[in-house]
């Protein structure tokens, strides 16, 4: 594989930037048709969930030790059992993809440019991800460190150009119908960025620093996690929960209501650019995983060859997946929660136990080498 | 190798892109578009809508020297779905309806009574429309006609009637000009009812629609900006009067600048208000919610022709106390009207009660309109007066 | 090609001199083709036989008269040294600063064409070259494609060591390197590889050498030949070496730990490794005060984005995100765009196309003509082409705020790749409006990204982001705050200016 | 129309391969070129079969019905 390597301060943007992307867009609306006007209490419980989430992340890529999770897999449980396991981790993170390519090419063509086949908007979107995962993860990281302060001007204008807009009473009554849709629309969001972190069981190897990198994840984690529930929050006292609930891409609605001494309107679209650079970041790493990933499962020494055939199956499979915003939604509210935990939580465990287990039998092994050799 | 592979992935980029170009799918040139900046909806008699658009015509408001073309056109188009009728225009216009500077929306009375609804789908939906505009109802005429007049001073009709809302609504007082989503928001909502602005044409109809009206002085033909409907769900149920209208922005708290006028001894006196805040609480007697409004108001003294003499503070003192019950007896009469007539909540105090107490909220959610021509409210209006102007002394004729 | 070139220079080194005096001017004769400005000057010296060699137009006639001819035959000791002629005019008579032995006719050809006078003696196999270059040059003159308003105005010549001294006199350090190379197996161009020892750092150093040293043409004519065999990204539109024709841009980079490469004959010395931000610096910064230095390096950046994006961000807002146009404004452009009849990107493209040869025109006619051109181009563009109704005034006013632009950085090689990097960009954002642009410009950052100049990250120290770098980039502290030297560039001696140096 | 479009898949197909294949080749990785040319294969034809509007089996189908059975 190529040796390149990221400091943590790109790894934490890159967290950061994936964390916010795609669930910006879709992540508030249902958020609010379950928990109304709490969803931003909902939001910070799955935060803390996500916290959580990296913390055991952590612990699994320290056994990993420098190794990515399909190697790891394949170490832990041999050739057979191992692969078998990734079949499983390769399509999730695929699918995953495919999703998040289609939930940009949505967003384009249900606000933007409607009229543009969403085919062609995701083959360009696509081409580009595709040039971003060739150049590897060294230049991802550095134009995460490029595009970043852009995000973060933007985001802070999108909140103070929104501060006279706020009505606060839009929150009130506080957990008017109690816990019970809070904590089950919370699901929403910890499925949505949070169990889907664990691609980055790929990217942390190639992390530089050991020390300093489970800093920058759950650091990058937070940071995205309270720029996530800004938006809901922002997105319910501006347009209150009923409108946030009615709306396909509330974050995008409520920038529309923007408006800068009567001149600088509209800017909703300059919003949805940074939608789109951190979607962009998102699918980037996705991409860049599943492709390193696939070529370490074939045992491939360069991951650059199957950029293109693999970039062909995503278009298919984005087109494909489904038929309908409608159907999207509810595999989003309900197969996916279940289908994220599998792979993001499960999984990992497996793996992590495997790994334990492998870790004692090796140093057994070498004690008794160690032993054998001495006497 | 990354040289070859490079240039490789070049070319296949540029190949792509060459392929991609040959649509433009979503480009439209700017002299393609007809640029919508107001739309009439109502109903027809065989039960279709009705749609009517004002399109600007650019290069006559842009112009440096103007000819004697209106500077905006109107189309009207029938069709079973506000769509259809959208799409079936470009048989009259030569050019696409362009959307996103719409300003205004005029609803005609008769499909304000049946419900408004159905017809704001599309406007809310349509990602072409941005939510910035105001929806308003024809109170007299019928939308066409309203939408044809020619408005001096300023050429888009559209634009003035959004300016007069706004100008109203800031200075005035007795309107409130309400914005789609705002407009839904509150229809969706049990706890509170919209109003909407109401617009009048005064003037004989055909004058209006001729350039002509534009080149008189005083145009005989004009719209002018009425006070509130009141809506019941979607739909329009009566309407207030400024009086009315005026203490119903009052409970809002959106009086940002008003006029109040009331007699003192031999004469009248005009006050200023300047600001205010209001606040409106809730409270619960034996689970029997009561409605209390508070109303701290800031103001000068912009007018007076009654013989007191201002340098006293007890003077002052009557006149604030005065201004309170001026404005009381306003919020009042709105409540009472509201309450008695049209038994519609659009003060939002079944709002207040859901934010306070969601578990008795749940309890009259559904019947809450029975509930609120029960309801005791109570008004405290606080008036400072603190300044008079330039002259200490109302300015008689004897010194 | 390579191997027929080595074998005839293997052939003309073994081919020593002679003792015989004539035998060696027959061959220098032949060789030269009896070139008519091969001067040849027969003397006797104490009844010696003797020739001066020299070529006509590369030698300082006045050096040669006075310290050669005049020195042999006028002031040579009378009498008969008692040792070897040879040795004692090569030790005492020539008044000369550079005067080597040599003995082949390789080295004899290639002294003499660079302009060394040769002296040949009956009865020896070895001849003196005493150098006695010079020939016209045109003096140290104002610069002419980066003129400042404050600062040295001095701009580098096309002759070696006027350049190499330009440098010398700024930095009086004598760790100042100069390595001599010679490149071009026909032009034999000099090429000088400057940098500041213990400063610069070792890797860079060693890798400028060995890319040079790997070149193997037959010419060099400037730098630009140099620049293309040794930068780093072949198909890249954004430049990674730098190039300055004023000597104190060269001596602030060298002194920033970089090192620079004179090539003989041309004005424009060429500096690595170079960032992006280089290329959006003039040395003139640094002279200005710091506050203005600074507002003056976000305009760059602002008109960076602005030459880049302008054109394509007008396509895409009129042709697909009207909402995004304030109401005004997008009445009076759809009023001036009425009757048109190009659509908004044939416009654009061909307003931007003529004005790049209009602007290129400009350059290649010479001065009385070229503001003819601006005139035709002004008026034809500017006022003709909007009252006919070919364009509208709108694009105009794009077109020509695009054009000023993209004159406001300081380097002239940044600004062609943005006017190339225009183009693609329209075409997107013709197709897919924002949407195309977003992507274009992620592309472009991807690629900035992974450019690297000689090693270092071209677009330090943005990326990766270097905290301590900043006080140098969009912010210029005073000179007093610019404690070190970037460490984008160098690692190696750190310390710049000692913070005790400005009291408060 | 839909022919063209699938004759455009297999010519992108294609000039993967051409691009692709000296490089995998110089390399002289065996397995590299078989795993690649057959992911690129598989991806291709279905490919074509989307573009001539085939319809192709949705894997979230599945794993919907996975879920609706484990869950009940």
């Amino acid at each position: 594989m190529d040796n390149q390597s990221i400091s943590p301060r790109q790894f934490m943007f890159l967290v950061i930037l994936f964390t916010v992307g795609s669930s910006i867009l879709i992540v508030p609306s249902p958020l609010a048709i379950q928990a109304k006007q709490d969803a931003w209490i909902s939001i910070s419980i799955s935060v803390l969930a996500g916290l959580l989430l990296t913390l055991f992340y952590n612990q699994v890529a320290k056994q990993m030790q420098n190794k990515t999770f399909v190697q790891a897999t394949i170490y832990a449980f041999g050739n057979w059992v191992g692969r078998f396991l990734l079949v499983f981790y390769l399509s999730f993170l695929f699918i995953l993809g495919a999703l998040v390519l289609r939930n940009i090419g949505d967003f384009m063509t249900t606000e933007i440019i409607p009229q543009t086949p969403l085919q062609y908007t995701h083959i360009l979107f696509l081409l580009v991800v595709i040039w971003g995962a060739f150049l590897g993860l060294e230049v991802l990281g550095r134009s995460a460190e490029m595009f970043m302060p852009w995000v973060v001007l933007f985001l802070l204008l999108f909140i103070f150009a929104l501060l006279s807009e706020v009505n606060i009473e839009n929150l009130q009554p506080y957990l008017g119908d109690g816990f019970t849709p809070v904590f089950s629309a919370s699901t929403v969001v910890i499925g949505t960025p949070f169990l889907e972190l664990v691609i980055f069981l790929m990217i942390t190897p190639y992390v530089k620093d050991p020390k300093t990198k489970q800093r920058a994840w759950i650091i990058g984690v937070l940071v995205g996690g309270i720029i996530l529930t800004m938006i809901t929050l922002f997105c319910i006292l501006v347009l209150g929960s009923d409108l946030t609930a009615l709306n396909a891409s509330p974050s995008y609605q409520v920038a529309q209501r923007i408006n800068i001494a009567d001149f600088l309107e509209g800017l909703e679209v300059v919003i949805g650019i940074i939608w789109m650079l951190t979607i962009f970041f998102k699918l980037a790493i996705i991409y860049y995983s599943v492709s390193i990933g696939v070529a370490q499962f074939l045992t491939m020494d360069d991951h650059r060859p199957l950029l293109l055939p693999l970039g062909m199956g995503m278009i298919v499979l984005s087109i494909i997946a489904y038929p309908d915003v409608a159907y999207f939604e509810t595999f989003v509210s309900e197969t996916w929660f279940p289908y994220a935990l599998t792979h993001g939580l499960i999984l990992p465990v497996i793996v992590w136990v495997g790994l334990m287990i492998r870790g004692m039998i090796e140093r057994k092994k070498n004690n008794k080498k160690s032993n054998s050799q001495s006497s | 190798m990354n040289v070859v592979i490079k240039r490789g992935y070049f070319l296949i980029t540029v190949l792509l892109c060459g392929a991609l170009l040959s649509g433009c799918w979503d480009s439209d040139e700017l002299d393609e578009l007809g640029i919508v900046v107001a739309a009439g909806i109502d109903k027809t008699e065989d039960d279709e809508y009705l749609l009517v658009t004002q399109v600007i015509n650019p290069s006559e408001i842009a112009t440096e020297a103007p000819t004697t073309r209106p500077p905006a056109s109107t189309y009207s188009t029938t069709g079973k779905t506000l769509l259809e009728a959208f799409r079936k225009m470009t048989h009259k216009s030569p050019r696409k309806m362009y959307l996103s500077q719409l300003r205004l929306v005029v609803i005609g009375k008769d499909l304000a009574e049946e419900g408004i609804m159905q017809p704001l789908d599309l406007f809310y939906r349509d990602h072409e429309f941005r939510t910035g505009f105001y929806v308003t109802i024809s109170k007299e005429t019928d939308v066409e006609t309203l939408l044809s007049i020619l408005t001096p001073y300023e050429k888009i009709p559209a634009n003035k009637l959004m300016h007069s809302i706004e100008a109203v609504e800031e200075n005035h007082g007795s309107s409130h000009g309400i914005t789609i989503d705002e407009l839904i928001t509150q229809i969706r909502n049990k706890g509170q009812n919209p109003v909407i602005t109401g617009l009048l044409m005064e003037g004989p109809a055909e004058s209006g629609t001729n350039i002509s009206n534009v080149e008189n002085i005083d145009a005989p033909t004009k719209i002018t900006i009425d006070h509130l409907g009141v809506l019941k769900g979607d739909q329009l149920v009566g309407w207030m009067n400024e009086d009315e209208s005026l203490g119903y922005n009052y409970t809002q708290g959106d009086i940002n600048s008003s006029v109040v006028t009331h007699p003192c001894s031999e004469g009248t006196a005009g006050i200023e208000i300047l600001r205010g805040d209001n606040n409106m609480g809730v409270t619960f007697e034996n689970d029997e919610p009561s409605i209390s409004i508070e109303l701290n108001l800031e103001g000068n003294i912009a007018e007076i022709d009654c013989p007191v003499d201002l340098s006293q503070a007890d003077v002052i003192q009557q006149l604030n106390q005065q201004t309170e019950e001026e404005i009381t007896r306003l919020i009042e009469e709105s409540i009472a009207i509201n309450q008695n007539e049209f038994e519609t909540d659009i003060f939002g105090f079944g709002d207040l009660i859901h934010r306070k107490n969601p578990k008795y909220w749940k309890t009259v959610e559904n019947n809450w309109d029975e509930q609120f021509k029960e309801l005791v409210v109570e008004i405290q209006v606080k008036v400072e007066l603190r300044r008079k102007g330039s002259a200490t002394q109302p300015i008689t004729k004897e010194s | 090609m390579k191997r027929k070139s080595k074998n005839r220079k293997s052939q003309t080194a073994s081919n020593a001199l002679t003792p015989n005096l004539e035998d060696n001017l027959e061959v220098i004769k032949t060789s030269m083709g009896n070139s008519s400005d091969l001067v040849i000057r027969r003397v006797m010296i104490h009844q010696t036989p003797a020739a001066i060699i020299y070529m006509d137009g590369l030698v300082d006639n006045n050096s040669v008269q006075n310290f050669i001819l005049e020195a042999l035959m006028l002031e040579m000791p009378t009498e008969k040294p008692n040792h070897n002629l040879f040795e004692s005019i090569k030790e005492s008579a020539l008044p000369i600063g550079e005067a080597e032995e040599i003995d082949c006719y390789n080295e004899l050809f290639e002294r003499l064409i660079s302009g060394e006078t040769i002296l040949l003696l009956e009865q020896q196999s070895k001849a003196i070259a005493a150098s006695t270059k010079g020939w016209r040059d045109r003096g140290v003159q104002e610069t002419t494609s980066e003129s400042v308003i404050r600062g040295p105005k001095e701009s580098f010549t096309e002759t070696m060591r006027t350049n190499t001294a330009l440098i010398r006199r700024k930095i009086k350090d004598s760790n100042l390197r100069m390595e001599p190379k010679k490149i071009g197996t026909k032009t034999k161009t000099d090429v000088t590889v400057v940098y500041l020892e213990g400063t610069a750092e070792s890797e860079v150093i060693d890798e400028v050498n060995r890319r040079l040293d790997q070149i193997d043409i037959d010419g060099i004519l400037e730098s630009g030949y140099l620049e293309e065999f040794i930068q780093d990204a072949q198909y890249s539109p954004f430049p990674t070496v730098y190039n300055s024709e004023k000597p104190d841009a060269i001596a602030g980079g060298i002194l920033e730990g970089r090192v620079a490469i004179i090539t003989d004959g041309t004005p424009n010395v060429l500096l690595v490794p170079a960032l992006f931000v280089n290329f959006m610096q003039s040395s003139e910064d640094y002279y200005q005060r710091a506050d203005i230095g600074t507002f003056v390096r976000i305009l760059r950046l602002f008109c960076f984005f602005v030459a880049l994006f302008m054109p394509s961000i007008y396509i895409a807002f009129t042709t697909f995100h009207q909402e995004m146009i304030p109401p005004p404004l997008l009445i009076s452009l759809a009023a001036q765009r009425e009757g048109v009849p190009f659509p908004a990107l044939a416009e654009a493209l061909m307003m931007e196309l003529t004005f790049e040869v209009l602007r290129e025109a400009g350059v290649r006619l010479p001065k009385p003509v070229g503001s003819a051109v601006s005139i035709v181009g002004a008026l034809v563009l500017g006022q003709a082409a909007v009252q006919a109704g070919l364009v509208s005034p709108a694009m105009v006013i794009v077109v020509s705020i695009t054009a000023i632009c993209s004159f406001v950085f300081p380097a002239y090689n940044l600004a062609i790749s943005v006017r190339i990097l225009r183009f693609p960009l329209m075409l997107l954002a013709a197709t897919f409006g924002l949407y195309g642009i977003i992507l274009g410009m992620i592309a472009m950052v991807l690629h900035l990204c992974s450019l690297k100049s000689f090693g270092k990250s071209y677009m330090a120290p943005f990326a990766p982001f270097m905290p301590k770098d900043q006080k140098d980039v969009l912010v210029r502290f005073p000179h007093w705050g610019l404690l070190s030297r970037p460490s984008s560039m160098t690692k190696k001696d750190q310390q710049r200016v000692d913070s005790t140096s400005k009291e408060n | 129309m839909n022919m063209w479009y699938a004759f455009a898949v297999i010519f992108i197909a294609i000039a993967i391969f051409a691009l692709q294949y000296p490089f995998l080749n110089k390399n002289g990785k065996r397995k590299d070129i078989w795993s690649f040319s057959i992911i690129l294969l598989f991806f291709t034809s279905i490919s074509v079969l989307q573009t001539l509007d085939v319809s192709l089996p949705n894997p979230l189908d599945y794993i919907e019905d996975f879920y609706k059975l484990i869950l009940g």
